[in-house]
């Protein structure tokens, strides 16, 4: 697998110094450890909205980090999540003297090394909350599990938080509504083949000609089951359906609908899938009335969707389309 | 016996040469049910481990196994690196200011390890984890029936772990298809037992 | 290769479809023949901006549609230049009274058939000015070529020049400025590996494991030469030197510099690409004081790179930063 | 020899069918030096092209020949549809009312077509385009030697692009790299001369 990199160790550190170059006016970049904030951090006044996770997921978290979105992103490794004080740093880096909220996805790397910073951090006097975001339908949530996994539905939830915090809401209302964006939200991808992980130069799993993989995860997790290619319209209510049902969304729900490629996909594909998908939900009864396409949060060069749905209420809809200034999304300003 | 700073020292370090020797095939194994890095974690960590090590020479074993369990806390990330941290933290913790462990000392601290291990992750043994190598080994370093047994029980442990489902960690997204693939942290623990039966 | 379509002759059709679903305040999609509009098309008093070319450069160019941008956009067949009638019509559709300027990539194909939609306009009393972006130093500009192709300079002769449009500038001012900003900017880009058109499932060339083309088209056309693959360093350093030395860029000049993903390079190869080329740039004494980084102008899913770098004098700079409204780029607004 | 209306008809119907059946060869001649889809354009257009003649049915040959050229030039886009288009309108052009070509008009048509080719892309022989197949094949037929004659030079023609570097269209930023391959405008500019002998 052909790679534009130096050095498989300097993967995560070069590609920061090379978001510290492109973004100068949004964004300022710390080395040892990394993490990004927003150039104009600390806001005092303001919650801190934090989140994390392992390299190779971009834009997310680090180009999210903005106006109106994150306060700071911890990259860790490729796939791996950051260590607790890589993100007591960062939380305390944009503490604004209302507290911190962790927005974590619900990986056993991401939750525990969360929960050892918030630790650090409450025993220094932070306030903080986390919510753990699990809205991928693919896995099944039991006492048997690890839980669902937090896909799309985390982009969403730091937008709209994002929204909310830059409004002035309290650290327990931001909190309060990234939970309800995770309860109101589900998501399900789909891959057509691996992804090659930089630091290691391995592909993730192997595909036949022909197979794909249902259910991925977006760390190259093998997904819930092999399947043959089929039409994307055919894929697309595979993917919907079990996201319809599992809310479940009802007639009428007013939703956002976000389509999301995992890196190596077109966006002809995304578009193609996308109409597939809109046309599901309203065949359903749904009002979709906010949308995105595009590649938010990708597995680095794996080709495959996902699907998010939001059930949006008033104020989530509001912080959604409030302005936001980051190097991944921006509108309004 | 009586295990010296100079003896977990080298413990250690053969824990950094295994992890590395070994690197492929961890992450080989957590490709297969999870994300592919289990191996660079622990060579990642361990690597700054063995050159804290150097770095600040700890002068008591409890101030060996603290800084073993920050390190790792602070540079491997996942979910392997608090679970190996808080491992030696807590062992750390019951080693308070002794000079040198005895047989009883050691299987404590490695006890007070795994309940560390559990308390956080909250993994029982037959959930496919590190915790299915752990305890098979503790517990027979308890009987006092010498480092080699505890390194047996633990590759004993590992392999246990290749015909059962997950209920812990990545690999329990698999269900039925993580059967037939040993756990890679029961993997990695096991290899952490090996080195201390002969460090 | 696997794709999410799902029959070839109707890949372009539902992308658009999904593209119309997904960006109802923004743009609409008219079918048969083929165009985009910006929804509140025509700007009556505005000089109108129409681009187009092959379909697979996703989101160039219907991405681009919008204030601030294009007024339309003609997305032909994947990588087949649209046609006369598609491109007339498209062009009626949003002229506002003070003429159209036609943004045409120099390929024959996209030429010729611009030249006759131009011809067609005028006969009907259309005041049509075409300006052909030939930016790609990859390509002897002799006269036994076709010429220098046109790549990622367009993608910023279309915000600025959207911007100047906005600001009432005249036809024939708009189109020195475009013309201005190509005879400004140089492009190189290089391929990891070839791209599948979804029309034919064929892709568009084999390259043994460790080779790239070095100098490749955004067709999948064979590029400069073969090369192995070396450190991303190494390899911007290579696009960067014949960009900088063909103007020439000298040193004290005011750049803008593009970093632009073909396809199915994911973010973090962008960021390491990124900050070498600025660090060549920087090197050469220029002073970057604008960035774009991201899949802008893409060969389906190749994995790539290019580079395009543009001398920036004060109009284009007020330009660029002008708000824009569009599928895929946006700011102020 | 007359070439009545229906002769025509049949020389786009074969065309058609050749470019169907030469679809694959087309589009890979055109991967090699070009971006792969000279064969998915001609296809396309030649199918428009028939159904439009089903339901037009014009009326003479120069209806039906301007017929041929818009739907071409509506249809393919790329280089090759204006570039056919054109040929097919002026053809069209110097056919005037008559009710059916000979030879002699036969042959001024299709120089007429030949020169509108070469006004709009500017390509002379030796270019290593269409124009290699196509100007051989419209000298001879200006000296009456019959069609087979005229498809067996523009077969020639082809073949001699072969070795040729491109100084027109995408080829030719290839340079030497497209010494080697047919030009695939060429090759399907033969094979409409062919459907002429043969239609
Ligand atoms: N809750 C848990 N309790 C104990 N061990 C766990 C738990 N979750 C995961 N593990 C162990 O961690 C290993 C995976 O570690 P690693 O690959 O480094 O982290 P990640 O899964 O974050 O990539 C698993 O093989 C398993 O042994
Ligand atoms: N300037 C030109 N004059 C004559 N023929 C040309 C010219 N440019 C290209 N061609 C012909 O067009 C063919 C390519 O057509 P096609 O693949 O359909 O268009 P495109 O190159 O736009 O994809 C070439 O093989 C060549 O024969
Ligand atoms: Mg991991
Ligand atoms: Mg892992
Ligand atoms: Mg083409
Ligand atoms: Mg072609």
């Amino acid at each position: 697998m052909k790679q534009l990199v130096n050095a498989p160790g300097q993967v995560v550190t070069e590609a920061l110094q090379g978001m510290a170059l492109a973004y100068p006016d949004l964004i300022r970049v710390h080395d040892n450890p990394h993490y990004i904030v927003r150039a104009d951090a600390p806001k005092n006044g303001k919650v801190a909205l934090v989140s994390g996770g392992g390299s190779g997921h971009e834009p997310m978290h680090g180009g999210f980090v903005g106006l109106g979105m994150l306060d700071a992103a911890c990259p860790g490794a490729v796939f791996t999540s950051p260590t607790p004080d890589q993100i007591q740093e960062a939380s305390a880096a944009v503490h604004g003297g209302k507290g911190v909220l962790h927005i974590v996805k619900n990986y056993t790397g991401d939750v525990l090394n969360f929960q050892m910073a918030a630790e650090l951090l409450q025993s220094d006097g932070v306030e903080v909350r986390a919510v753990i975001m699990d809205d991928d339908v693919a896995v099944k949530d039991s006492l048997y599990t690890a839980g669902r996994r937090g896909v799309g539905a985390t982009v969403l939830a730091e937008k709209i938080c994002g929204g909310a915090a830059e409004a002035g809401a309290s650290l327990n209302e931001v909190a309060a509504l990234c939970s309800s964006v995770n309860a109101s939200a589900r998501s399900m991808g789909l891959a057509l083949g691996p992804c090659t992980n930089p630091e290691t130069g391995q592909a993730s799993f192997t595909l036949g000609e022909n197979e794909i993989e249902f259910g991925i995860g977006i760390h190259g997790e093998p997904g819930r089951q092999r399947i043959p290619l089929q039409p994307a319209d055919t894929l697309t209510e595979m993917l919907m359906l079990p996201i319809l049902e599992d809310l479940p969304f009802k007639k009428r729900d007013e939703v956002l609908l976000f389509v999301n490629g995992l890196g190596a996909t077109p966006l002809v594909e995304q578009y193609i899938v996308y109409r597939a998908a809109e046309m599901v939900a309203t065949k359903h009864g749904l009002k979709v009335s906010r949308r995105l396409v595009g590649s938010y949060m990708t597995s680095l060069d794996m080709a495959g969707i996902s699907i998010t749905l939001l059930r949006l209420d008033e104020t989530m809809r509001q912080y959604w389309d409030a302005p936001v200034r980051t190097p991944a999304l921006r509108w309004g300003l | 016996m009586k295990y010296s700073l100079n003896f977990l020292n080298q413990w250690i370090v053969c824990a950094e040469q295994q992890f590395k020797a070994h690197l492929a095939e961890l992450n080989a194994l957590d490709a297969a049910i999870g994300d592919g890095d289990h191996g660079s974690n622990l060579a990642r960590g361990f690597t700054k481990v063995v050159e804290k090590l150097q770095a600040d020479k700890p002068a008591t074993p409890a101030a060996l196994l603290k800084l073993v369990g920050m390190t790792l806390i602070s540079s491997v990330g996942g979910a392997s690196g608090p679970l190996y941290g808080t491992f030696f933290l807590e062992a750390a913790k019951v080693a308070g200011d002794q000079l040198q462990l005895d047989d009883a000392g050691l299987a404590l601290c490695l006890q007070a390890g795994l309940a560390g291990i559990q308390r956080l992750g909250k993994a029982e043994p037959g959930d496919k984890t590190m915790v299915d190598a752990l305890s098979p080994a503790v517990s027979v370093l308890n009987k006092q029936v010498g480092l080699e047994m505890a390194a047996q029980k633990a590759r004993e442990g590992r392999d246990a772990t290749i015909p059962m489902i997950a209920h812990k960690g990545r690999a329990s997204y698999l269900g039925e298809r993580a059967i037939g693939h040993a756990d890679p942290g029961a993997t990695s623990a096991s290899l952490l037992f090996d080195c201390l039966a002969k460090p």
